[in-house]
């Protein structure tokens, strides 16, 4: 019994919440990855992308519930995410003829870029604040648990609760399914072959007969198909604030970098090796120590290897650490 | 130099001189005081610049842990400087950290014995056994002798206090701090490649900056230092110094006013030296074979490695000397802040904006990131009185009443970012290599 | 006389969400008594607004030097965050003689702040709500808490006063852990708090930011049900984001039962501002402070006012609650000496700064209400 | 001079280099052949210390120099040629040789700081050397030219122009020849034996023109899957069966079938041979 | 009319002209090559062919039509087909995925040429999963030739096609150029191994300092002493 509630315990604490940060974090690292992977760039923009993508979903949201619209145990941002991608993909686009095409044609050196997507970001991060504002805004309906802590202590009798939110199922089973369409699409469709070629060697794509403003333009649509979702998933199971979402953009760079840059599989797997270190690493033993061992040998104090104070700098230790052994990150990434 | 530098150059003068003399229909200041504040600000800056430029324009080092160095030659102001908490050493807990220091440091280098001694399984059992065992050992001491520190006086000390030094000397040491963790850094990461390398830099910086927001033993983490000495006189005492105020009454000034700018010319003057310094160093390094192996360990590592050139050995050189003058100015600017705040250390503005002003500028060029220091400082502190005066004067043609005007009115704070990334954004269009490009 | 106050607020940056009420406060109070036309001989008020972005030290000195040497403020309500707050009065307001007053920077270390007899706060020292924390939570039959802070010198400092006070009253701190705002996740810190246990979970961080994350968190997973709320954490958006799920959480936040907070809620409100906004009330006060001290001086001049801020704002005198500017300055006028109480029972205390006064709330059916004061 | 003992390299499974042993005399100029993908590059990459071997020893004058560093290995004299051209691409022609010689004294800071006159005098000569490398190589017009901008065949001259500037005891030559101008070529070779006689240089030469390798090389070591495959004198090589079956091919092979279809071009369309022409004829009237 | 004609082509990189007056053509089915000393502008002149370059004198006609102002990318789709002398392959796609790249434009099914390729290089059916930038140098060029192949173009341009290849696979490439001509295509190439290419070729240029320097057969070029010593070694 005591070994089903450390078990859970850790579940509650450690595995649940740990898979599905991992999952948002990945899903933001897909983005970041791809446009990196195919224009090859670091775009700063992308936190703020997915802060004006999420703005958006919200406003068509709240436009169909004051229709009456919903969509049963789903959230209603569901129906309104094709809207905010095709208005986020608009802006993006229009990003690229006015910005970044300039660069491109210069053949700029990849760090000018970085450089020139930071002035988006700036933009960006004021128009959002102008469309939506600054203030924390909650937008989640439908169901809210699957599992319900509470419930889950009185049905089984346990000490320790379970909780596994809606969103985090939600967050979990896309971003599953979205790196592997990803995946697929870059590897085995004749767009995605173009695009990656296109990021190989862009002369010889030319010569290949391969029109790099439209690689470019599939890239931008499907970065903003990308940070929509992303942004919308992390705005429903936490809460929308544009200023977290510009925050967000170090975890996801660091989860896109260490899982090896330009590579999908990658991206998940940072995610989620930054997510567990975050939580793991930092969790207080003591509960699960106090269950599981005789009462003589309970823990005093928390049993904690680091206080969370350094949960950043814990990951982003196991991050060094790892890149130490993988210089390219987990998957082979590129480097530039 | 050529014309067309000196003529930015001198643009860029001209910028800070109208800041002190005319508004231009609010466009300016208008007032010396900010004029001469942007100017220290842009010295700073272009300091911070070099520093890097250092890193990435010679070398294409990607090193976004700047903020990390600035923050630890922050650290040395409040250590050289502020006088001495006594007791906090008579009551032993100073002695006991040490100690704990000590023994955690040995441990490492038994570590590092262990693993360069050992082969095989035992190495890693023994690895283990050392480090774990070891961290707890380190834990153990570390751990009470900070409560004795941390329990003195909380509201304005729980920490070792400082040397009681005259600050100028922090200087060298802030950048002394700043090569020392380069060098720990350079020897474990420099084998990394661009985003690669710039991912673990950007974690040191946050582990650094981690440190010193939570060791409050330290310099009180997040609880800040006020009040650290500084190398000028105060304006309170000029103020009042009868000497002064004739002095001032000979230049017709308000001794308030020219008090403040007394002083700030001599924060110049001091930010100067060691800019002229710092840029005389670096191109005549830069001009030097020196500065020809280093662009050809930039331009080709592997062609450079077999031209017998010790890559690894130079990249850690030169990774060490941004990061002292990356060290150095960010003990400058603690000492002209007179104040130590780890909570203003983010990314963002010590990191990437110091990544503007060298791109900006022009990378691998000295004097280029030097302009751009100057000029993403003017901008970075401008644009925050330009965006709202620009969105009042865009929605003047707007009714007064409008919802959207009222809207726009009161999100014109936002209107700082904005501006400054379009500013941005027209630079880099009109100058893509920076504005004073690598020849 | 066109007298200009300087607001420096972070209007950009991590308090970006709740500064909008705070400068629309101060700037209420300004019109408040532009309006009356009393003001020494009928001068206006106008506010400057800077930024002072709460973290870039550097921005909001160069903010502060543009409000007082190109604008040529006489005083400045501000700034937010301890740190530049620091910065700013060694920088600008010191050199300059320039009166300052804070409606939000908590640390203690200000208080020893070489300052000139300028500075001065509305917003009570951390101190003193560690001693209001504890009294609430013994009173409940709290026997362990675990504490959790915004990790800078307002939540830590807070958190150290809760936890020594606390200590020393027999109670249990389970742990103490900090969170950063405005941070991806916080599973993390829920984790580590659940781990370690504990009948209440106090939160000393804002309720916009991370402190808002951890309480999400930390009912989800069942956790902990029952909250402590300090100041920063109590705001209609309590009431917003999690309604019943806090029914039994209390917490406290500063306020008297004096008429002065109800006055101030409704006067806010028409004016289309959040009252229950952190901070909004201390800058309404902060403001009025600043204005009435000039009329008790009859002069705007920094280092002629500047001694009149502790006269202004304590007793003796007739008490001023907002909306009733135009009748102090009437009596300033007349030479009868006024006590502030305002939106927040300013009491200032020691070397200027608030002494404190609390209301505590408690949840029940989905929104919190005053049950006391202290 | 080089020894080579049961060298192995591994790419994954892969076994690019798979137990090769061979020596290089002291003073001769030996040949390395062999398919494309023999292994031959790799080889030459573990000996110059780009890659560490999977197993196996390099020994150079008795000394162990398996898995040293490249830029420690250039001190101790060998010197090597990249197959694909690595100039130093931003900077001029000549900055690419000057920076090559080792032991600069401007290569320290101190001296770019405090020792300018003597970095003067140093440069000077050094620009001499490069300058008198670049008229051998016949592009001395490209002396500031920046190096990427040179056309392909420029890149190999350079390539090789860098080991002229500093006295070496070994060069590996790592297809120079390919790209280059065949007159151009034989200069080059007669500048390769007049640096083994006159000053005493080894050499050992990867390259595919059995003319330049007949005229330089002595012996000539053929790998194949990352084995050796035979060594002898060039003669003799070339008149080795597997060798021919492996790498040379018959060489008349092409001759042989344009004469006999020679009659058959002006015919518009062609039998039913299957070949590329075949279909790309269809998608050519497509 | 030449099925090729780049005529009177001027200009170059920057400020200075790299080609001066430079002529090219090939007939249909002909294959054409160009040699000359390093930095000549051979792979220039390609380029400019190509549309790679701006012109700033001369143009070029494909199959009677003037081309100059069209991109690369339409000369492919008018069946243009071009293999650089570097930088010739996607380094980190597959064997295989840099020949489906080459087919990029084709509607129809390329597997049979895909095929052919494979028995032109058997070396590269065995690597078809492996990436190119970790094959050898012969290899890639291989991948390269093999690239341009599969476009099925009507016009090949290969610079130094044979460069770093084994002399077996020289041959046989040769041979499969004869082929490949022999079908209607022209080629024009620039090649290194000149005595070699000239056998095969039915026109020759030499190309000295961006201009034509000899233009004749094959044959008759590599009769010339002259071209022989000067350009061909000997
Ligand atoms: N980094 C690598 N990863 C995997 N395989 C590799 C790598 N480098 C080389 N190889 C393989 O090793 C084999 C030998 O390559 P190498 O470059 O040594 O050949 P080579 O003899 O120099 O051929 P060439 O004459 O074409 O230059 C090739 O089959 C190649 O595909
Ligand atoms: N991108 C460029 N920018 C400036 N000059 C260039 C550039 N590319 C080539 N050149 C110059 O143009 C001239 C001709 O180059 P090109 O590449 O056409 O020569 P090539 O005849 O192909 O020589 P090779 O046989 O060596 O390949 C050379 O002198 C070279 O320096
Ligand atoms: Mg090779
Ligand atoms: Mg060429």
């Amino acid at each position: 019994m005591d070994l089903l509630n450390a078990v859970v315990a850790l579940l509650n604490f450690v595995v649940i919440p740990a898979t599905a940060y991992g999952a948002q974090l990945a899903l933001g690292a897909l983005g970041v990855t791809l446009i990196y992977g195919i224009l090859r760039f670091s775009n700063f923009a992308h936190g703020d992308t997915m802060a004006l993508g999420t703005g958006f979903v919200i406003l068509v949201t709240w436009w169909l519930q004051s229709m009456g619209v919903t969509f049963g145990v789903l959230p209603t941002a569901f129906l309104a995410l094709p809207f905010g991608i095709a208005a986020t993909a608009a802006v993006v686009l229009l990003t690229d003829r006015s910005v970044y095409r300039f660069y491109r044609k210069q053949r700029a050196a990849p760090v000018i870029l970085v450089i020139v997507s930071m002035g988006v970001m700036f933009v960006m991060n004021g128009v959002t604040r102008f469309v939506i504002g600054v203030d924390e805004i909650r937008f989640a309906d439908g169901a809210k648990f699957l599992i319900n802590a509470n419930e889950f202590k009185q049905s089984t009798g346990l000490a320790e609760g379970l909780a596994f939110k809606a969103s985090q199922a939600q967050t979990i089973v896309t971003a599953i399914a979205v790196v592997a369409l990803l995946f697929w699409f870059l590897n085995k469709t004749r767009t995605g072959k173009s695009m990656r070629a296109y990021s190989d060697n862009e002369d010889l794509a030319l010569l290949s007969g391969i029109n790099p403003e439209r690689v470019v333009a599939v890239t931008w649509i499907i970065a903003s198909g990308l940070a929509v979702i992303a942004g919308t998933l992390y705005g429903l199971d936490k809460s929308f604030k544009a200023f977290n979402y510009f925050q967000l953009l170090l975890p996801i760079f660091a989860s896109a970098i260490v899982g090896g840059l330009g590579s999908p599989l990658g991206a998940i797997a940072g995610g989620f090796l930054i997510a567990f270190s975050e939580v793991g690493f930092t969790y207080a033993w003591k509960k699960v120590a106090t269950y599981v061992l005789p009462e003589s040998l309970a823990p005093d104090g928390l049993a904690q290897l680091l206080s969370t104070d350094y949960k950043f700098a814990v990951s982003f230790a196991i991050l060094i650490v790892v890149l130490l052994f993988k210089p390219t990150g987990l998957f082979k990434g590129k480097a530039v | 130099m050529n014309m067309r530098n000196i003529l930015l150059f001198a643009g860029m003068a001209l910028l800070i001189v109208l800041e002190g003399s005319t508004t231009f229909g609010g466009l300016f200041g208008g007032s010396w005081n900010t004029a001469l504040f942007i100017l220290n600000f842009g010295l700073l800056s272009a300091i911070m610049a070099l520093g890097v430029n250092m890193q990435w324009g010679y070398a294409g080092l990607f090193n976004v842990g700047v903020v990390g160095f600035i923050a630890l030659g922050g650290l040395a102001p409040v250590l050289i400087a502020t006088p001495p908490v006594t007791e906090v050493w008579t009551t032993g807990g100073v002695g006991r950290l040490i100690f704990a220091l000590i023994v955690g440091a040995g441990v490492i280098a038994l570590a590092i014995t262990l693993n360069h001694r050992l082969r095989g399984k035992v190495r890693l059992v023994a690895l283990c056994v050392t480090l774990i065992g070891g961290f707890f050992l380190y834990r153990a001491l570390f751990d009470p002798a900070v409560e004795v520190i941390e329990a003195f006086n909380p509201a304005t000390n729980s920490n070792l206090g400082g040397l009681g030094l005259p600050v100028l000397l922090a200087w060298p040491v802030g950048a002394a701090l700043a090569a020392g963790a380069a060098w720990l850094i350079g020897k474990t990461a420099l084998g990394l490649r661009s985003d690669y390398l710039a991912i673990a830099t950007l974690g040191i910086g946050e582990i650094i900056i981690a440190t010193l927001k939570n060791e409050d033993w330290l310099a009180r983490g997040v609880k800040n230092v006020i009040g650290i000495p500084r190398p000028v006189p105060y304006e309170v005492d000029l103020q009042s110094s009868s000497g002064f105020i004739e002095f001032a009454a000979r230049f017709g000034a308000d001794p308030v006013v020219a008090s403040t700018i007394v002083v700030k010319l001599l924060y110049a003057v001091l930010f100067l030296v060691v800019l002229l310094v710092l840029i005389t160093a670096s191109e005549l390094a830069l001009r030097s074979p020196w500065g020809r192996m280093m662009r050809a360990i930039r331009d080709n590592e592997v062609a450079a490695e077999a031209m017998g050139k010790n890559v690894t050995g130079r990249h850690l050189q030169i990774f060490m000397l941004g990061s002292a003058v990356c060290g150095l100015a960010g003990a400058m600017m603690v000492t002209m802040d007179s104040l130590h705040n780890p909570g203003t250390y983010n990314p963002l503005r010590f990191t990437f904006l110091i990544w503007v002003m060298v791109i900006v500028g022009g990378s691998g060029n000295n004097w280029g990131a030097m302009l751009g220091g100057f000029l993403i400082s003017f901008l970075w502190l401008k644009v925050e009185s330009w965006g709202p005066a620009g969105l009042e004067y865009l929605t003047s043609g707007l009714d007064p009443a409008s919802p959207l005007r009222e809207h726009l009115k009161d999100s014109a704070a936002h209107m700082r970012l904005i501006a400054l990334g379009l500013v941005l954004l027209l630079v880099l269009r009109f100058s893509p290599r920076g504005l004073i490009p690598e020849k | 006389e066109d007298i200009k106050v300087g607001v420096i607020l972070g209007f950009t940056g991590p308090l970006e969400s709740i500064t909008p009420a705070m400068g629309a406060s101060a700037e209420l109070a300004m019109k408040e008594v532009s309006d009356s036309g009393k003001l020494l001989g009928g001068s206006t008020v106008t506010s400057v607004r800077g930024d002072s972005t709460c973290v870039d030290a550097a921005a909001a000195t160069a903010a502060a030097e543009r409000l007082v040497t190109t604008d040529k403020v006489s005083a400045i309500m501000g700034a937010d965050c301890s740190g530049v707050t620091g910065a700013i009065l060694g920088n600008v307001a010191v050199p300059n003689g320039v009166v300052m007053i804070s409606p939000s920077a908590t640390s203690p270390a200000l208080s020893t702040a070489e300052d000139n007899g300028l500075f001065f706060r509305t917003a009570p020292s951390d101190a003193r709500q560690g001693e209001v924390v504890t009294d609430i939570l013994k009173e409940k039959g709290v026997e362990s808490i675990a504490l959790t802070y915004t990790n800078n010198d307002y939540g830590k400092g807070l958190a150290e006063s809760i936890q020594r006070n606390f200590e020393a009253a027999g109670g249990t701190v389970t742990i103490s852990a900090a969170h950063e705002d405005g941070k991806a996740d916080y599973s993390a810190e829920v984790g580590a708090l659940a781990s370690a246990g504990g009948d209440v979970l106090v939160v000393a961080g804002y309720v916009d930011q991370g402190g808002s994350g951890i309480v999400r968190a930390a009912i989800d997973t069942g956790a902990f049900s029952t909250f402590y709320f300090p100041d920063g954490m109590v705001g209609q958006k309590l009431n917003e984001n999690f309604g019943a799920e806090l029914n039994g959480s209390y917490g406290a936040y500063p306020g008297t039962d004096s008429q002065g907070a109800a006055i101030f809620a409704d006067l806010a409100s028409a004016a289309g501002i959040d009252p229950t906004s952190a901070f909004a009330p201390e800058s309404y006060d902060a403001a009025a402070l600043i204005l009435l001290s000039m009329a008790a001086a009859g002069s705007s001049n920094s280092a002629d006012f500047a001694g009149k801020v502790m006269d202004v704002a304590n007793a003796p005198g007739e008490k001023i609650y907002p909306g009733e500017l135009g009748k102090a300055l009437d009596l300033l006028a007349a030479g009868t000496d006024i006590d502030y109480e305002g939106a927040s029972a300013v009491e200032l205390v020691g070397p200027g700064e608030s002494k404190g006064n609390y209301q505590e709330i408690l949840f029940a059916d989905g929104a919190y209400s005053t049950v006391g004061y202290r | 001079m080089i020894i080579v003992e049961d060298l192995h390299k591994h790419f994954g499974g892969f076994r690019a280099v798979d137990g090769a042993s061979l020596e290089i005399a002291k003073g001769s100029i030996t040949g390395l052949i062999g398919p494309n993908g023999a292994g031959k590059s790799t080889l030459f990459n573990v000996i110059a210390g780009v890659y560490k071997p999977t197993s196996g020893r390099v020994v150079m004058d008795g000394e162990d120099i398996t898995g040293l560093p490249p830029h420690d290995l250039f001190h101790k004299g060998l010197l090597r040629t990249f197959q694909i051209a690595h100039e130093f691409s931003s900077m001029t022609v000549r900055e690419n040789l000057m920076m090559v010689p080792a032991r600069q004294s401007g290569e320290t800071l101190w001296n770019a700081w405090f020792g300018r006159k003597r970095i003067a005098a140093e440069e000077r000569a050094l620009a001499k050397k490069a300058d008198e490398v670049l008229d051998f190589l016949t592009i001395s017009h490209l002396a500031n030219e920046r190096a990427g901008n040179l056309s392909g065949g420029q890149k190999k001259l350079l390539e090789l122009g860098r080991t002229m500037m500093v006295d070496a005891k070994i060069v590996f030559l790592d297809e120079v020849g390919a790209g280059v101008n065949r007159t151009l070529l034989n200069t080059i070779g007669d500048a390769i034996v007049r640096l083994n006689k006159e000053r005493g240089y080894t050499f050992c030469v990867i390259e595919h023109d059995m003319d330049f390798i007949g005229r330089l090389c002595d012996p000539v070591i053929v790998m194949a899957e990352g084995k050796v495959l035979a060594e002898g004198s060039a003669a003799h090589i070339m008149e080795n069966e597997a060798v021919i079956e492996a790498y040379l091919g018959r060489g008349l092979k092409n001759k042989v079938k344009a004469e006999v279809e020679a009659e058959s071009r002006t015919h518009e369309s062609h039998g039913a041979q299957p070949g590329l022409g075949d279909e790309a004829g269809q998608g050519g009237a497509a | 009319m030449s099925f090729l004609a780049a005529e009177n082509m001027t200009g170059g990189y920057g400020a200075a002209d790299i080609l001066h007056d430079c002529t090219l053509t090939v007939e249909k089915g002909e294959i054409a090559v160009i040699v000359g000393p390093n930095g000549a502008g051979k792979s220039t002149a390609m380029k400019a062919v190509f549309g790679m370059l701006h012109l700033r004198k001369g143009h070029v006609k494909l199959d009677g039509e003037d081309i100059t102002g069209l991109t690369p990318q339409d000369r492919v789709a008018r069946g243009m087909g071009f293999v650089p002398q570097v930088n010739n392959v996607f380094p980190s796609m597959s064997v295989e995925e840099n020949l489906e790249m080459g087919a990029f434009i084709r509607k129809d099914d390329f597997h049979r040429t895909m095929e052919q390729v494979y028995d032109l290089f058997p070396i590269l059916k065995e690597k078809r999963r492996q990436p190119a930038g970790e094959l050898s140098g012969g290899q890639r060029q291989q991948v390269a030739v093999g690239r341009a192949l599969m476009t099925q173009p009507k016009l090949l341009m290969l610079d130094e096609p044979t460069a770093g290849v084994s002399p077996i696979v020289m041959d046989e490439l040769f041979d499969r150029i004869i082929e490949v001509a022999r079908t209607g295509i022209s080629i024009l190439m620039v090649e290194q191994n000149a005595r070699q290419a000239l056998e095969i070729a039915d026109k020759g240029y030499v190309l000295v300092q961006g201009a034509n320097r000899y233009t004749d057969t094959g044959e008759a070029l590599l009769a010339n002493p002259e071209v022989r010593r000067t350009f061909l070694g000997g």
